[in-house]
C-alpha cells in the first residue's frame, strides 16, 4: 500500500490512514461500550422487572439508586438509636479547640468529689479519668445527658453541662498524665489473656481488645483508653454490658463481646489493663 | 514495478499479523459475549447501588437501627437482610436466609471501608461508608457459610466475620413479625 | 570502559538497580514471614499490628520502590544505548534519584514506626501519618523527572534524525513515561487534595467515593507501568539473545500504543464490587478492559514468532521443532519461556477478574492475589532478573563466569511462584479472603484450607531462596575477573523500519485519543462526586 | 559501558548479527506457523477455560445483580 517514491516520503502523509482508522476504531469501541452498558442492557433488564426504560438507564448511570433489574426497596422502620452522639466535623472541632482552663474549673467544682484530684478516683466504683480519651468522656457524658446511659449520680450532673463545657472537661482529663501504674501486676499477665487482647478469640468471634482500645489503632473514635483503669470498674462495666443493662455501645459490640467472656477472663482482662498495659 | 522479495516478506508479515489481530478480536468478542448474554438473560450484574446514606448518623437511621438488623420477610414475599459492617464485627454476627429464593442483602458501614463475601456463593460487595451496598442473589446451596470482611479495615480485620445459615425452604420459618433468626447450633 | 559519552550513566543505572533490588530482597523476606504467620504452622505468632505493618512494607517495597527505581534505571540505560547519545540533564537524574531515596526512607520509617499500617493502597478513611504520604509523593515526583528526561532525550534524538523511526526500545520507554504521566494524575489528586489534608488534620472528613475512584484511575495503568520494561525486553532484547530477528517492528510499536490507550480508561474494573458506581459506567470500563488484553495477545504471537525464527535458524524442523533448538542455556531465553508460562496463568486469572458480574466470585479473594503475583511477581519480575543479567556486563565491564547459577535462580523463581500461586487460585474460589493476619483454623471451612496454605508457604520459601540467589549472582558478578566483550544488545527486525508514519513515531495523536477516552470512561464517574459529593466519612487516623 | 556502534535505526549498516540473510529468507517461508499454532492453542485454551468457569462454577452459585 506504500507506493515507491524516490525521496524519503513525508511521515505525515503516511500518517493519514493511521489517523483516520485509529480514531474510528477507538471511538467505535467506546461508543459500543456506552451503547451496551448504559442503554441496551439496562433497558432489557428493566423490562424483565417492570422498570421503565428511563429509570433503568438512570440506575445504570448511578443517578438513581438500585439495580436496573430489580425493584428498589424502601424502608420506613422508625429509628431506635442506643446513643445520640454523632461524630460530625463540628463536634470534632469543638473537642479539638476545647478550653482546658474552663474544663479544670468545672472539674474542681463538680467532678473531683468522686473522680479524685487529678483524675485518680477516690473509690472503686468510680473510674479513673486521667489520660482518658477526650472523645470517650464526651460520648459518655452525652449519653448520660440524653438518657442513653443511666447512672444515679451522673445523669443529673451531665444534664447540667452544655456541649462546650462537656468538651472542655473531656479535654482537661485527656490532658492529665496517667500515674496510676500497678507494678505488682505489670509483670504477671497470663498468656491466655495477652492472647485475648492481641489476637482475640476467632473461635468465639471475639475481635482483639487492642484493635479498638489501643490508641492509634484506627478503631472507633469513642473507644475508651483502658490502661490503668480501676479493675473493679472494668469488671462492673463488662458485667453490665453482658447483662444488657448498659446498652449505649453503638451496635451492641461490647454487649456481644462481654456476653461471650467467662468470669475469669473478665477478671484477667481487668487485671491486665489495671497493670497499665496499652 | 513488481514487488521485490523484500516487499513480499513485509506484506506477508503484515497479513499474518492482521490475521492474528482478527483472532484477538474473536477472543475479545467471546469474553464479552458471555458477559452481555448473561446480563441480558439472567440479569447478572456486579452489585451497584448508588444510594447515599450518611455514615455519621447511620446508627440514628430507622432501617439500620439495631432491632431492624437481620433477616425480614415481607408480606409480598421479598426477603431482605440488613447488616452493619463496623470495626471489627458484622452486626448481626449470624443471619439465616432461604435457599433457592431471591434474597436482597443490604449493608452499610458507619466508619471505614469494609467488604464481604459469602463463601461458595456470588455474594460479594465492598461496603463503603456513605453508600448502602445492595446485593440481589439466590443461595443455591444450603448449610452454614462463612461471611468474612475481605477489605482491610484496621487491626481487627482478620477477626471480622459472620455466619450465614442457608436454610432449606421448609426450615425457613419467619415469625409473626416476619423476622427470622439463626438456629442455635 | 573508555571515555564514552555514557560514562556517567553506568553509576546512575547501577544506583537505581541496587536500590530496587535491595528493596526487593527486603520485601521477599517479609513476604515469606507473612506466609508463615498466616499458615497453621505459625498461627499464634506475631500480632495483627506486626502483620499489617509487614504487608504495608511488602506492598510499598515491591510496588513502589522495586518498580519505580528499576524502570528509571532501565529507562536511563535504554536512552543512552538505544539512542547512542549521552543522557540529557543527568544532573536532574541524580537529583531525582536522591529525592526518590528520601521518599523511600520517609515511607519505610513511618511504616516501621507502626503509624502507617494502611497497606500500599492506603484507602481512606483509614489515614496514616503524613510522612508516609510525603514519602510516596517524593517517589512519584522523582519518576516525573525521569519521564521529562525520557521525553527530552527522544525529542533531541528526533531533531538530530529527522524522519527516521525512533528505536523501538526508546519508543516503548517513552510510551511508558507518557502513560505514567497520564495515570499519576489520579493518585496525585487523591493524595494532594484529600488524603494529605486529612492526615495533617486540616479536615476531619473525607469523600471516600471520590478517593477510591481517583485511586482506581492510577491502579490499572500503574501495573502496565511496571509491565512495559518486561515487554521491552520481549521485543528488543530477547530476539537477539535467542539469535533471531524481531518478527515485526510495526506490531511492537502498535502494542505499546495500545497499552498507552487501553490501560488508562479501565481502572474501574478494580471497583466492580463498589456500590458508588452504576452498572453502566462499570460495563463501559469492562468492555475497554477486554481490549487491554489485545496488546498482550499481539505480543505473545509476535514474540513467539521471533523465537520461532531463532529456533528454525538453529535447525528446528516441523511445527514445534524450533522450541527444542532454542538456546535455553542463555538466561534471557529461559526467562522468556518461563515468563510466558506465568503470563498465561496470570492472564487467565485476569480474564476471570474482569468479567463484569463474575468478579463477584473472586473479588478480594486469594484468586486476585494469585493473579497479580503471577503476572507482576512472576512474568514481570523474572524479566527484571533477565534484563539485569543481560545488561550487568555492560554496566560493570565484567561478565558472568558461568550461566548455571543464573538459570538455577530463574528456575527457582518460576517453581516457587507456581507452587505459591496455584493453591491460591483454588482457595480463592472457595472464598479465602485477603490480608488475614491469622486464620481461625478451628472453623471447618478454613481448616480445609490449612494444608494448601502450607503448600503456598513452601512456594514462598523457594521464592525467598531464589531472591537471595539473585542478589548473590549480581554481587559475585561485580567481582568476577571475566571482562565483558561488547556485543550488540538490541534486536533487529526482520524488516528494519525505514519510514514510519508519524503516528508510530510519536504520541501526539494517541494523547488526544486518551483524553477523549478518559472523558468518556471516567468523566461521569468522577463528575458525580463533584456534582453531589458522597456523604463525608470521619477520618480514622492510624497513629 | 560499550554502547552499540550505532543504534538499530541508524540507516547506515545495522549492527550486524550472526543471522545470515539467505537462511532468514528460507526460514521466513514457514515461520509464523509454529507461533500461530502455539499461541493460537494457548488463546483457545484460555477462552475455553473462561467459558467453562463462567458456566460451570460462576452461574451455578446463583445469579448476582
Amino acid at each position: 500500500m506504500t507506493e515507491q517514491r524516490p525521496q524519503q516520503s513525508d511521515p505525515h502523509v503516511l500518517d493519514q490512514p493511521w489517523r483516520i482508522w485509529s480514531t474510528i476504531a477507538v471511538m467505535g469501541i467506546v461508543l459500543v461500550g456506552i451503547l451496551l452498558g448504559v442503554i441496551v442492557i439496562p433497558v432489557v433488564q428493566g423490562r424483565s422487572a417492570g422498570i421503565d426504560a428511563f429509570t433503568a438507564i438512570c440506575r445504570a448511570l448511578g443517578i438513581l439508586p438500585g439495580s436496573p433489574a430489580v425493584p428498589q426497596f424502601t424502608d420506613r422502620t422508625p429509628p431506635t438509636p442506643v446513643s445520640q452522639v454523632v461524630w460530625t466535623p463540628d463536634v470534632l472541632q469543638i473537642l479539638a479547640r476545647a478550653d482546658v482552663a474552663k474544663g479544670k474549673a468545672k472539674v474542681q467544682e463538680v467532678c473531683i468529689a468522686c473522680h479524685g484530684e487529678n483524675g485518680v478516683s477516690v473509690a472503686t466504683e468510680y473510674p479513673h479519668l486521667a489520660g482518658q480519651s477526650g472523645a470517650a468522656i464526651y460520648k459518655q457524658l452525652h449519653d448520660y445527658r440524653t438518657g442513653s446511659r443511666v447512672n444515679p449520680q451522673m445523669t443529673d450532673i451531665a444534664k447540667a453541662l452544655d456541649e462546650a463545657v462537656t468538651a472542655d472537661v473531656a479535654a482537661y482529663y485527656a490532658g492529665q498524665p496517667q500515674r496510676n501504674l500497678n507494678p505488682v501486676t505489670l509483670a504477671v499477665s497470663p498468656p491466655a489473656i495477652v492472647q485475648l487482647v492481641e489476637l482475640g478469640d476467632p473461635r468465639r468471634n471475639i475481635p482483639p481488645c487492642a484493635s479498638c482500645h489501643r490508641a492509634g489503632a484506627g478503631g472507633p473514635i469513642e473507644a475508651p483508653v483502658l490502661a490503668e483503669q480501676r479493675d473493679e470498674y472494668l469488671i462492673q462495666q463488662l458485667k453490665l454490658y453482658a447483662s444488657g443493662q448498659r446498652r449505649n455501645d453503638v451496635y451492641g459490640r461490647m454487649r456481644l463481646i462481654a456476653s461471650r467472656l467467662t468470669d475469669e477472663e473478665i477478671k484477667g482482662l481487668a487485671a491486665y489493663y489495671r497493670a497499665g498495659f496499652r | 514495478m513488481s514487488d521485490t522479495p523484500h516487499e513480499v516478506h513485509e506484506s506477508r508479515i503484515l497479513r499474518t499479523e492482521l490475521l492474528w489481530a482478527f483472532g484477538v478480536g474473536i477472543f475479545v468478542a467471546a469474553s464479552l459475549s458471555m458477559i452481555v448474554f448473561t446480563a441480558l438473560t439472567l440479569n447478572v450484574n456486579p452489585p451497584s447501588n448508588v444510594e447515599r446514606i450518611d455514615p455519621k448518623t447511620l446508627h440514628l437511621s430507622g432501617e439500620f437501627a439495631e432491632q431492624n438488623l437481620g433477616t425480614t420477610v415481607f408480606g409480598d414475599g421479598t426477603v431482605i437482610v440488613r447488616a452493619i459492617a463496623t470495626q471489627f464485627m458484622f452486626v448481626p454476627q449470624c443471619f439465616a436466609v432461604p435457599a433457592n429464593r431471591r434474597v436482597t442483602l443490604r449493608f452499610a458501614s458507619p466508619d471505614v471501608i469494609h467488604g464481604l463475601l459469602i463463601t461458595g456463593t456470588n455474594v460479594n460487595t465492598m461496603v463503603v461508608p456513605g453508600f448502602v451496598a445492595q446485593v440481589h442473589t439466590e443461595f443455591t446451596r444450603t448449610g452454614d457459610l462463612l461471611m468474612p470482611c475481605h477489605e482491610f479495615c484496621g487491626q481487627g480485620h482478620s477477626e471480622m466475620w459472620a455466619t450465614v445459615q442457608v436454610l432449606p425452604v421448609d426450615l425457613f420459618k419467619p415469625g409473626p413479625d416476619g423476622r427470622v433468626s439463626c438456629a442455635k447450633r | 570502559m573508555g571515555e564514552s559519552p555514557v560514562r556517567n550513566a553506568e553509576r546512575l543505572c547501577l544506583a537505581h538497580f541496587w536500590v530496587a533490588f535491595g528493596a526487593f530482597l527486603f520485601a521477599c523476606v517479609l513476604g515469606a514471614w507473612q506466609m508463615w504467620v498466616r499458615s497453621p504452622l505459625g498461627a499464634k505468632i506475631g500480632t495483627p499490628g506486626d502483620y499489617f505493618m509487614s504487608v504495608t512494607a511488602h506492598g510499598v517495597s515491591m510496588a513502589y520502590v522495586l518498580t519505580t527505581f528499576f524502570i528509571m534505571g532501565f529507562g536511563y540505560f535504554v536512552a543512552v544505548t538505544a539512542l547512542n547519545r549521552p543522557l540529557p540533564g543527568w544532573i536532574w537524574a541524580w537529583g531525582a534519584f536522591w529525592m526518590g531515596i528520601l521518599g523511600v526512607v520517609l515511607a519505610l520509617i513511618s511504616i516501621g514506626s507502626g503509624h502507617a499500617s494502611v497497606l500500599f493502597t492506603f484507602y481512606p478513611p483509614l489515614t496514616a501519618n503524613v510522612w508516609f504520604y510525603i514519602g510516596l509523593v517524593l517517589v512519584v515526583a522523582a519518576s516525573w523527572v525521569w519521564c521529562a528526561l525520557m521525553l527530552v532525550a527522544m525529542h533531541a534524538w528526533k531533531v538530530d534524525n529527522p524522519g527516521r523511526p525512533v528505536p523501538l526500545a526508546m519508543f516503548a520507554t517513552v510510551a511508558n513515561a507518557v502513560m505514567w504521566l497520564w495515570t499519576t494524575v489520579g493518585v496525585a489528586a487523591e493524595l494532594l487534595f484529600q488524603v494529605i489534608p486529612a492526615s495533617l488534620g486540616l479536615v476531619q472528613t473525607i469523600d471516600v467515593g471520590m478517593s477510591r475512584t481517583l485511586f482506581s484511575w492510577t491502579l490499572h495503568a500503574i501495573v502496565y507501568f511496571w509491565l512495559i520494561p518486561a515487554y521491552i525486553a520481549f521485543y528488543t532484547l530477547a530476539p537477539r539473545a535467542a539469535g533471531g530477528r524481531l518478527y515485526s517492528d510495526t506490531m511492537g510499536r502498535l502494542t505499546f500504543i495500545l497499552f498507552l490507550i487501553y490501560s488508562l480508561p479501565v481502572g474501574m474494573h478494580h471497583l466492580l464490587m463498589d456500590p458508588e458506581h452504576g452498572n453502566g459506567t462499570k460495563f463501559i470500563q469492562v468492555l475497554l478492559t477486554a481490549f487491554v488484553a489485545a496488546p498482550t495477545l499481539l505480543t505473545i504471537f509476535t514474540i513467539t514468532a521471533s523465537m520461532e525464527i531463532a529456533g528454525r535458524l538453529r535447525g528446528g524442523r516441523g511445527v514445534f521443532g524450533w522450541i527444542a533448538t532454542l538456546p535455553w542455556k542463555r538466561p534471557m531465553v529461559l526467562a522468556i519461556g518461563l515468563a510466558f508460562v506465568m503470563l498465561g496463568f496470570g492472564g487467565f486469572g485476569g480474564i476471570i477478574n474482569m468479567a463484569y458480574g463474575m468478579n463477584a466470585m473472586v473479588h478480594n479473594t486469594s484468586w486476585v492475589t494469585a493473579h497479580f503475583h503471577l503476572i507482576f511477581g512472576g512474568s514481570v519480575v523474572i524479566m527484571y532478573f533477565a534484563i539485569a543479567y543481560e545488561i550487568w556486563p555492560r554496566l560493570t565491564g565484567r561478565d558472568h563466569a558461568s550461566l548455571a547459577p543464573l538459570r538455577l535462580q530463574l528456575w527457582l523463581w518460576f517453581t516457587g511462584m507456581m507452587v505459591m500461586t496455584l493453591p491460591w487460585h483454588w482457595l480463592g474460589l472457595q472464598g479465602q479472603w485477603r490480608r488475614v493476619s491469622n486464620f481461625n483454623y478451628a472453623d471447618p471451612i478454613i481448616a480445609a484450607w490449612g494444608p494448601w496454605v502450607v503448600v503456598s508457604f513452601v512456594g514462598g520459601i523457594i521464592l525467598l531462596t531464589s531472591a537471595i540467589l539473585f542478589v548473590w549472582n549480581l554481587v559475585t558478578l561485580h567481582r568476577s575477573e571475566v571482562s565483558a566483550i561488547a556485543k550488540p544488545l538490541y534486536a533487529l527486525a526482520v524488516h528494519p523500519p525505514r519510514r514510519v508514519p508519524a503516528a508510530l513515531n510519536g504520541f501526539g495523536l494517541w494523547n488526544v485519543l486518551v483524553l477523549v477516552l478518559m472523558l468518556l470512561a471516567y468523566g461521569f464517574p468522577i463528575a458525580q462526586f463533584v456534582i453531589e459529593p458522597s456523604p463525608a466519612a470521619i477520618v480514622h487516623r492510624v497513629r | 559501558m560499550q554502547s552499540d556502534e550505532s543504534s538499530a535505526a541508524d540507516s547506515k549498516v545495522e549492527v550486524a548479527d550472526e543471522v545470515d540473510e539467505t537462511a532468514l529468507a528460507s526460514v521466513m517461508r514457514t515461520v509464523p506457523l509454529g507461533a500461530a499454532v502455539l499461541a493460537g492453542a494457548t488463546v483457545a485454551l484460555l477462552v475455553l477455560g473462561y467459558l467453562l468457569i463462567y458456566t460451570l462454577v460462576f452461574i451455578p452459585r446463583g445469579t448476582v445483580g
